[in-house]
């Protein structure tokens, strides 16, 4: 009677790179619980979750060489649909991963934090964002969320000495689940005004129906802007970033804000882009005062902070507006624009991370500015580079940081919110100056009888060394020679 | 009389919106870190009140699929978030939200 | 009938909800929240959903409920909370926005809620051949919501190394340098 | 030898340079120094290649080079050198060796991150008067803020992180909203023309009549917040006396002689051309307020009892001259700008070199601490006297006559203005020969009484600039024929795209291309012509 | 070579002490003295020969074709504007040129002597090239611009030489006051030049002066003005004189070359060389002749009770330059010149003369301590007295001639007004001088039997407050210093500082040009005098004027002179009845006891430089203050700085909101969602 349960078709390529994140995660549980406490387990650990970020990275090589120009695949009953934006943030997301994973090597030795389960919940979440890149589904961003996010409440609370890292897991649990729920909400509402809870699907049924009682879609679309407004930091929803990213182990905060944004701005640009193109001119003001709050609360709140973290905590929400802005404008070039900007504060990110990784003193407790005087003056390489990132965010010419402020600014003045543009690029002066106290701090002297800034810092340990001369050079790169990293930027905006 | 009178989902739904608005006001006045998550625990059982009701509105089994969904992440979320306060808790014997603010500024 | 079951259980979701928000004490509190658990479940029954209501009990009110109160148990937290709110302006602003948020969804949603069209996953609650409740949502689910099926595997898998990692004793190493200060 | 690409060797050498210092062992200074002077030597070597291979006859943009940079926004590097940024080109060139030169012995730290910065901002001025992409122009007008941040964070005195950060941010406000304004034309020519593209001849060529006049005015404000920060116009100079006390001598140098032009230059460059009605049309705005800097900067430079601070004020009130001369909308104005630009590095460079010296041996710019230096130091003196000379303005010296063809042009055009302007001619040598009296002249006592005079590398540090103010005062003929050109275009240019003709005074005669150049041609700053 | 070809090479006159002025810069410190002053006098010599070649060249040719431009090269090219680097040989310029040349040998040689034991020799020399060639160029000039160009090296030379004793504030004070005056004046030339390039398109000096006659009287009159507010400043006349006093604080031949004979008299050149505009113009005319006649006027009593004999002279220069403005102002063109000429004569004679006097008297020209000389010092006092009686206008001296010229054109011109306040200023000259004369050379000696207080103060120039003992100079300086400021009026008697010596005459290198100066003072006279056939620089000079009005040989010239005589009598008259015994005391000056009030009002100069001095440091002085500390500082500085005080006041708010508690982050959430719901609710779906 009953017709047979006909199981959707299953394009394993394009789902391998989660795949490849995921067994690569439960492979080193397993281990874990195989081989116990012996010396071998966390090298084998670290080496099984490169291979497993390398495994995927390669596949979705070979996809965005498949879908290049205005290609997409869509699998596993229009769930999940990977297209040249996806890979693309993908890309970025396992650049994240594995630059946080090279630089967690040393750090979690240094602190005496090795555990498999690290690494595990490091590819667990970044599989979650892979899921995120390519989702179709409301109901499968609200699932990647989640996925992203419970490895990250348990990382940022890694640290069991300091009671600062389980503060931050605390907070970001509380508020994550708190902004989740919301969202889901949001979820609800959507369904219930359409009928479905797939992108295109909600698409197609907005355009070929035009809604009497748009109240319940409205609100859904404010509740998923709430949503993943948190995830991507922007203010109002951003109070939880300072503490998180203060409390949290150094290589998880740059995986967070690196990985994190690259995530939540997948899901905000293919949920608004493919879902409620229709609706722009309700969405876009909205996004547009998400845009300027971030702006300038992020970059006006940074400028008294008196720890590093916290001062990069408050800039990624500054770069939240910028991004915004690219988002805002709802154009190609705004897509294009933000998916580059997503690449370059990327490296940005992790490599100032990265620094302060290296540069903090065991206990990964010592981030206040005064800890880093003199740092530029006595280990110029180190502090330069510090300098450099710092720089390179505040969007100083010849640095990808340029650039990316560039085309988000282009964006915008092609889209003419000049408004918006213009308390852009204000913003960015006020961001300068943070960066460039920073700057001023690592160069100025340090008094006499303070600690030596960078601590046990001797040598720097080659993984995080490989980090650092990868940041350098792509960001100056894409600085310099902007071209080709545009382009692939620009194959990337296609959406639908 | 009470023939005439049919309840459709819109009670469902509002019923639904305040049960929302109890947990989402109950977290944020609340200090126990436990009630807390109850408290999440009741948005999230709101929302899977509004997935039924959109369901039977819509005639669609989707809607009570994805509470399967809701009830998985909230469980997950619980363990996790237990899991934290019990690590907390080793360390502090403290349990409300308003004694961790080591982190601010 | 339906009218009166559902002004009883309404009432009663919202009391009970109610309660866990106000109880001072955290075990009352996880006991309301049981009555809501139970009560929404009846609800879901009223609306055709008879494996949710089934599984909401199941896993709700016998699994995580009682992870809560084993949680309370374990740490003792059962001692009741101060009435007394130390932070200024909290009540207040958070009944006024709570209020406010509820006044703003339902004027939002205005006369008509469900908006979307009809069954597009093809299976609805009722009419068609797909059989009882619990066969059409698992025809729904291992179809169109594999992806998402497969993604709570991951995502159980992750509870489960979080809890474990965070709960795991701290003391198995032993802690290399002095711990932090505290706070005031 | 006419495919070489000079204008990028040019801005290359300078970083190949710093890149080369960077990498070079700190331990060795004077490789360091060496080094360095090879760089900018061969930079002043091909700049004055480039002035003996330009040609005076052409009235557009020479030896220009054209690549792709940024496709994504239609921005391309395209340089180009014409009589305005020529002379620019060569008192940086020259400017720069002389700043090396100046500091071997002091300051004494880190010579080769100095060399280093010192270089790259030789690189980063070298394309802002050689771009002629908006684009890639303001990308060397923001990356100068970072070399010249780090000279006075880390080489300059007291409060140098105050006045470090204070250019920064000061200047990075104003060149913000500059960015704003391109990025506002360049897609407003799109939307309209279909042609994304931030070459300034495309965007000059169709924005006076691609504009609404609102548009046009808000943009050119846009623009003169950079500009007029740079120059600086009063009330948006309070940077420049805290930057010049704070920064090491060369620093100053580079700053009063370069970086200040900076902005009178984009003026001319850009505001002239691409927003024509505005600049016609807010020229008495403009004017008055480069009065009230001829004025104000003159009176505030007599209350100053720092030297450093002196000086700097008075860059305000030359600058004032600057400004008066463009806006007077005049060829002869406009060639006393651009003599003034030229004119003021060479003697306003000359003080700050003294005054540098004057630190070095008493570690202090305060006039009150000095006195009577005259008898132990006379060479110094001599140089300062001539310094001072030229920068009042004394005929037979190169200040006199950017100051005088400025006010002729306004006077020309706008006779309230010059006439106002003239009187800062007195006030140039209240303050300045206030300052030489309370420094130079009286009794020394105690440590005054000893000050070593100069040396030979002092000597040859300040005597090439004098000599050269000297030279061009007395045959100014050298600059004038090359600059004239590009100002001719400017100004029918600025004829053509409005009716300013009309509006000109009884009298004024057109002014006039030179043969053979069409005025479509001179609109389209002879994009693709020959 | 013909007599063009010459011409030609003109440039040559201002060569000359350019390249002396470079050398000795040089090395002027390696050659010391006086082998420095002997190079610099050399040049001068071989450029006061030069000159009279190329007056022979130009007397060579028939008056009509004595004029030759011969460009050098192209200077200014600035659009419509051409200007050259070229000089104008013509008799103005070439009369000039032997003036400078020539009374300029002489004060070199003087120099000399006077400066042998200054250790700076070389940079004075230096200096006093310099400026010889800067005059040349002024006058050479074939334009405005080149003209101005010569104008402010003047004004340079004349800063850098009044303050070339630059230890002495009251020196230093006085060259930067003679700077700025001058500055004043240059705003007039400047726009002059402006107005005629906006009006003419050109600064040629034949160019303009063709475009004067049809140019409109409003432009020419507005040009003649702005020019004479030039002059006034060069020249030192009402409004812009008070520096010429204060410039006293030179070395004695700068006072007397620069002060007295030449620079001063650039402003009379200037006017002669643009007379066109002043053709054009009769009420430019009317205003400098006004100018001139009540500088003399006024300058005259301002110098009756100076106890300085520099400043004495000063004051009398001023006054007879208003003699030369006043000719100006009455068309009488070469009256003025002939007056400059002969003023520069006698005026360099008596300003040699009295370094003579202060050079033999211990460095003192306090006259109030001086007297009965003329036994000491015979040849300076014969000159002197010679000099004296040429400025007062006694015949047959050359300065009979040069007032009587004046005056005689101001009476025929019908401006009588002018005439009469010419012939009270002549009363004023003649009892100044007499003063001068009496004091110093007759009467008795007060050099000896001081009352004066043993430890003279001595205050500084008249806008410096800071008091200078001599002995305190000294003790500063380790030695003794062979200078000291000039004497104000109010200021008590200086001890002689003779260290028990008597006066002793100057040796003969500076008496030598003293003479020779008297000498021309005498006979100078002789090539004008207003006789038939004896005017032979107004013949010489009519090439250049013409077009100016001419002036009518006159029936009652005789009647004039005597009436001019008569007053200059009365002068002399009256300075007899005061001083014929000198004074009774050093402190005690009888004429200026019976002047009583009006005494201290033209001694102080009218209070006029105390007035500008009390203006500056007021009031100016405030409003520069109020720019410096409250505009600049706190309202501009104030609102950058104020605005990153915003920036922190904003973060510490948003920074103060971020108070660590979880609870109050979810407030922001749910503040978020709200305001996120009410937006869509009150804006969206419309």
């Amino acid at each position: 009677m009953t017709p047979p349960i006909v199981h959707p078709t299953v394009n394993w390529l394009a789902i391998s790179p989660e795949i490849a994140l995921a067994a690569a995660g439960v492979f080193i549980v397993m281990l874990r619980s195989v081989l116990r406490r012996r010396p071998i387990v966390v090298p084998l650990c670290t080496v099984v979750a490169i291979s497993g970020v390398v495994a995927a990275g390669a596949v979705q090589y070979r996809l965005w060489h498949l879908l290049r120009g205005h290609r997409a695949m869509t699998t596993i009953a229009g769930m999940v649909r990977v297209d040249p934006f996806g890979v693309f943030l993908g890309v970025v997301v396992l650049i994240a991963t594995v630059m946080a994973l090279l630089l967690s090597v040393a750090y979690l030795r240094r602190e005496g934090l090795e555990a498999p389960e690290y690494f595990a919940l490091i590819l667990l979440s970044a599989a979650g964002m892979l899921v995120m890149t390519t989702a179709n589904d409301l109901i499968v961003v609200f699932l990647a969320l989640e996925v992203l996010s419970i490895p990250l409440y348990v990382l940022a609370a890694f640290d069991r000495r300091r009671l600062s890292s389980q503060e931050a897991g605390m907070k970001y649990f509380v508020l994550g689940a708190f902004s989740s729920a919301v969202f889901l909400y949001g979820v609800a509402l959507t369904y219930g005004a359409t009928g479905t809870t797939s992108l295109t699907g909600i698409a197609r049924f907005l355009a070929n129906t035009t809604l009497l009682d748009q109240g319940t879609l409205l609100g859904g679309i404010a509740l998923l802007l709430v949503g993943l407004g948190f995830k991507v930091a922007a203010v109002p929803f951003h109070m939880w970033t300072p503490d998180v990213y203060q409390g949290s182990p150094t290589p998880v905060t740059s995986f967070m804000s690196a990985a994190t944004k690259a995530a939540g701005f997948a899901a905000l640009i293919r949920i608004f882009g493919v879902a409620f193109p229709l609706y722009r001119s309700d969405w876009r003001p909205a996004v547009w005062a998400l845009a300027v709050l971030s702006l300038v609360v992020g970059n006006v709140a940074a400028v008294i902070q008196t720890d590093v973290k916290r001062i990069l905590a408050y800039s990624s929400i500054g770069h939240a507006g910028f991004i915004l802005i690219g988002f805002q404008a709802n154009t190609s070039r705004g897509r294009e624009a933000a998916l580059l900007y997503l690449f370059v504060y990327a490296f940005m990110t992790i490599g100032a991370f990265a620094v302060i990784t290296i540069a903090a003193r065991r206990g990964d407790d010592h981030h206040s500015l005064d800890d880093y005087r003199g740092l530029a003056l006595e280990r110029p390489v180190v502090g330069g580079l510090l300098i450099f990132f710092v720089l390179a965010q505040a969007g100083v010419p010849f640095t990808g940081g340029f650039v990316a402020k560039l085309e988000v600014f282009s964006a915008a003045a092609q889209a003419h919110e000049y408004a918006l543009l213009i308390i852009g690029v204000l913003a960015s002066v006020v961001g300068a100056f943070y960066y460039l106290r920073i700057a001023l701090t690592m160069l100025s002297a340090r008094p006499d009888d303070a600690p030596e800034p960078g601590g046990l810092l001797r040598r720097v340990d080659p993984w995080s060394g490989i980090v650092l001369v990868a940041c350098v050079a792509l960001v100056v790169v894409v600085g310099v020679v902007p071209g080709t990293f545009v382009h692939w930027a620009r194959d990337a905006t296609f959406l639908l | 009389m009470i023939g005439a009178f049919t309840i459709t989902s819109s009670y469902y739904l509002v019923l639904a919106a305040a049960l929302f608005g109890i947990g989402a006001v109950g977290l944020l006045v609340r200090r126990n870190v436990l009630v807390m998550f109850m408290c999440v625990e009741l948005m999230l059982n709101a929302v899977n009140l509004t997935f039924v009701a959109f369901a039977k509105a819509l005639n669609d089994a989707a809607g009570q699929v994805l509470v399967f969904f809701t009830l998985v992440v909230a469980a997950a979320e619980v363990a996790v978030g237990l899991a934290i306060i019990v690590a907390i808790f080793r360390r502090r014997r403290a349990a409300t939200a308003d004694d961790l603010r080591s982190l601010e500024g | 009938m339906t009218v009166a079951l559902f002004f009883i259980f309404g009432a009663l979701t919202l009391g009970a909800a109610l309660g866990v928000v106000l109880a001072r004490n955290p075990v009352h509190s996880a006991l309301f929240l049981v009555l809501t658990l139970v009560s929404v479940a009846v609800l879901f029954l009223l609306q055709d959903a008879q494996l949710v209501a089934a599984v909401q009990i199941i896993v709700y009110a016998g699994a995580i409920v009682v992870l809560f109160l084993f949680v309370i148990m374990l740490l003792g937290v059962d001692r009741p909370e101060q009435r007394t709110e130390p932070l200024r302006f909290q009540r207040p602003i958070a009944l006024g926005l709570g209020a406010i948020v509820l006044a703003e969804i339902l004027f939002l949603a205005g006369h008509r809620w469900a908006t979307g069209a009809k069954t597009v996953h093809g299976v609805g609650l009722t009419g068609g051949h797909f059989g009882s409740n619990i066969e059409r949502v698992a025809r729904v689910l291992f179809t169109d919501f594999l992806w998402p099926f497969q993604i709570t595997a991951v995502l159980l898998v992750i509870a489960v190394v979080g809890s474990v990692v965070l709960a795991r004793r701290s003391g198995e190493r032993p802690d290399p340098v002095p711990q932090d200060g505290g706070i005031p | 030898m006419t495919d070489f690409p000079i204008l990028t060797a040019i801005i290359a050498t300078p970083l190949i340079g710093a890149v080369v210092v960077a990498l070079l062992p700190g331990r060795r200074p004077e490789l360091v120094r060496a080094v360095g002077y090879a760089f900018s030597v061969a930079t002043l070597g091909l700049a004055c290649w480039l002035l003996a291979d330009f040609s005076t006859k052409k009235v557009f943009f020479q030896f220009v080079e054209n690549r792709p940079w940024l496709p994504s926004i239609g921005s391309r590097y395209i340089v180009g050198v014409d009589g305005i940024s020529l002379f620019m080109i060569l008192a940086t060139a020259l400017l720069i060796p002389i700043g090396l030169l100046a500091s071997q012995r002091y300051p004494t730290q880190r010579p080769k991150a100095f060399t280093a910065w010192f270089l790259l901002l030789e690189f980063s001025l070298m394309g802002i008067f050689l771009s002629l992409d908006l684009i890639v122009f303001f990308l060397f007008w923001e990356i100068l803020l970072v070399p010249m941040y780090f000279l006075i964070q880390g080489w300059g005195h007291g409060r140098r992180q105050y006045a470090a950060t204070k250019f920064f941010i000061y200047t990075a406000a104003g060149s913000s909203l500059m960015l704003a304004s391109t990025l506002i034309l360049g897609f407003i020519h799109q939307s309209q023309t279909g042609v994304l593209s931030f070459d300034y001849r495309v965007l000059a060529a169709w924005s006076w009549h691609g504009l609404s006049s609102t548009t046009e005015v808000l943009l050119f404000f846009g623009f003169l917040a950079a500009f007029a920060i740079k120059v600086p116009l009063v009330p948006l100079h309070t940077w420049l006396p805290d930057v010049h006390t704070e920064a090491p001598t060369a620093g100053s140098v580079v700053l009063a002689g370069v970086i200040l032009k900076m902005g009178a230059y984009g003026l001319l460059r850009f505001s002239l051309e691409l927003f024509p009605h505005a600049s016609v049309d807010l020229a008495p705005l403009l004017l008055t307020l480069g009065v009230i800097g001829i004025l104000y900067g003159a009176i505030v430079a007599a209350m100053q009892k720092n030297l450093k601070r002196i000086i700097a004020y008075s860059s305000v009130a030359h600058m004032g001259f600057v400004i008066v001369g463009v806006f007077s909308l005049t060829v002869i104005g406009l060639d006393g700008a651009v003599f003034t630009m030229l004119s003021h590095p060479l003697t306003t460079g000359a003080l700050f070199l003294l005054v540098g010296m004057l630190y070095e041996r008493r570690h202090t710019y305060e006039i009150a601490e000095y006195g009577g230096i005259w008898r132990s130091a006379p060479l110094l003196t001599a140089l300062f006297l001539g310094a001072m000379f030229a920068g009042i303005g004394l005929p037979g010296f190169s200040g006199f006559i950017g100051e005088f063809l400025s006010l002729a042009g306004t006077f020309v055009s706008r006779r309230p203005w010059a006439v106002a302007g003239v009187v800062g001619v007195i006030f140039a040598a209240v303050y300045m020969l206030w300052a030489f009296q309370r420094t130079f002249m009286g009794k020394p006592t105690g440590i005054n009484l000893k000050l070593p005079d100069v040396n030979l590398r002092e000597v040859m540090v300040v005597a090439p600039l004098l000599a050269l103010s000297l030279f061009l005062g007395l045959y100014p003929k050298l600059a004038i024929e090359r600059v004239e050109p590009s100002l001719k275009r400017t100004i029918v240019n600025l004829e053509l795209k409005t009716h300013f003709r009309e509006k000109r005074p009884k009298g004024y005669a057109p002014t006039k291309l030179p043969d053979g150049v069409t005025a479509s041609q001179s609109i389209q700053l002879g994009r693709g012509a020959p | 070579m013909n007599a063009r070809d010459v011409l030609g090479l003109v440039g040559i006159v201002a060569l000359l002490p350019l390249i002396g002025a470079a050398f000795l810069m040089a090395f002027g410190r390696r050659l010391g003295s006086p082998r420095a002053g002997w190079v610099a006098t050399g040049l001068m010599a071989l450029a006061f020969a030069w000159s009279v070649v190329q007056l022979a060249a130009l007397l060579s040719l028939p008056p009509d074709a004595r004029s030759h431009v011969s460009i050098i090269f192209t200077w200014l090219p600035a659009d419509q504007l051409h200007v050259n680097i070229g000089f104008l040989a013509d008799p103005l310029s070439i009369t000039w040129c032997l003036l400078v040349t020539g009374v300029g040998t002489l004060i070199h040689l003087y120099a000399i002597g006077y400066m042998r034991d200054d250790p700076n020799t070389g940079r004075f020399f230096a200096y006093f090239n310099l400026f010889a060639a800067s005059m040349l160029i002024l006058v050479l000039a074939s334009s405005y611009l080149l003209t101005f160009l010569g104008w402010e090296g003047v004004g340079l030379c004349s800063y850098l030489l009044i303050a070339f004793w630059y230890e002495r504030s009251t020196a230093a004070l006085g060259g930067k006051k003679a700077f700025i005056y001058n500055r004043v004046g240059d705003i007039g030339f400047l726009i002059a030049m402006f107005l005629l390039i906006a009006q003419f398109g050109t600064l040629d000096y034949g160019a303009t002066g063709h475009a004067a006659l049809h140019a409109s009287g409003g432009i020419t009159t507005a040009i003649a003005l702005l020019l004479f507010l030039g002059c006034t400043g060069k020249s030192a006349q009402i409004p812009l004189f008070p520096w010429l006093p204060d410039a006293m604080e030179g070395p004695t031949p700068v006072s007397a070359l620069i002060h007295a004979a030449t620079m001063v008299t650039a402003g009379v050149f200037l006017i002669c060389r643009a007379h066109p505009f002043f053709d054009a113009s009769h009420s430019a005319m009317t205003v400098v002749a006004w100018i001139g006649a009540i500088t003399a006027l006024v300058a005259g009593t301002m110098a009756v009770l100076q106890p300085d004999i520099k400043r004495v002279l000063a004051y009398s220069t001023i006054s007879q330059l208003g003699y030369m403005f006043l000719a100006l102002g009455t068309g009488a063109y070469a009256a003025a010149v002939f007056f400059v000429l002969m003023h520069a004569f006698y005026k360099a004679c008596l300003f040699l003369g009295a370094g003579s006097v202060i050079h033999g008297n211990g460095e003192n020209q306090d006259m109030r301590v001086m007297g009965a000389l003329r036994r000491f010092m015979p040849y300076t006092a014969g000159a002197m007295v010679v000099a004296w009686l040429a400025i007062a206008g006694a015949p047959p001296f050359d300065g009979f001639w040069a007032k009587d010229g004046v005056l005689e054109a101001a009476y025929v011109r019908h401006d009588f007004g002018i005439w009469a306040v010419g012939i009270v200023a002549a009363v004023m000259t003649a009892l100044y001088m007499t003063r001068l004369i009496l004091l110093t050379f007759f009467g008795n000696a007060r050099w000896g039997t001081s009352d004066a207080p043993a430890v003279a103060a001595v205050s500084g120039g008249s806008d410096d407050d800071d008091v200078v003992a001599s002995e305190d100079v000294e003790a500063e300086l380790g030695y003794e210093p062979d200078y000291l400021p000039t004497v104000v009026y109010g200021e008590p008697p200086r001890t002689p500082r003779l260290h028990g010596h008597e006066p002793h005459e100057s040796p003969m290198l500076m008496v030598l040009p003293i003479v020779t100066l008297a000498v021309l003072s005498i006979v100078g006279g002789i090539i004008d005098i207003p006789l038939r056939g004896g005017t032979h620089l107004d013949a010489w000079l009519e090439p250049v004027f013409r077009g100016a009005p001419i002036t009518e040989s006159f029936a009652g010239a005789a009647a004039l002179s005597a009436t001019a005589l008569a007053f200059g009598a009365v002068g002399i008259l009256v300075a007899f009845l005061f001083y014929r015994r000198g004074l009774p005391s050093p402190a005690d000056d009888p004429l200026q006891e019976r002047l009583g009030v009006v005494g201290d009002v033209i001694g102080h100069g009218y209070y006029y430089d105390e007035a500008i001095s009390k203006a500056v440091d007021g009031p100016v002085r405030g409003f520069a203050t109020f720019l410096d500390r409250d505009v600049d500082q706190r309202v501009i500085d104030g609102a950058v700085n104020g605005t990153g005080h915003l920036v922190r006041r904003a973060a510490e708010g948003l920074r103060h909101a971020q108070d660590g508690l979880v609870r109050r982050y979810a407030i922001g959430i749910a503040l978020g969602a709200a305001a996120l719901l009410l937006f869509f609710l009150a804006y969206a779906g419309r």
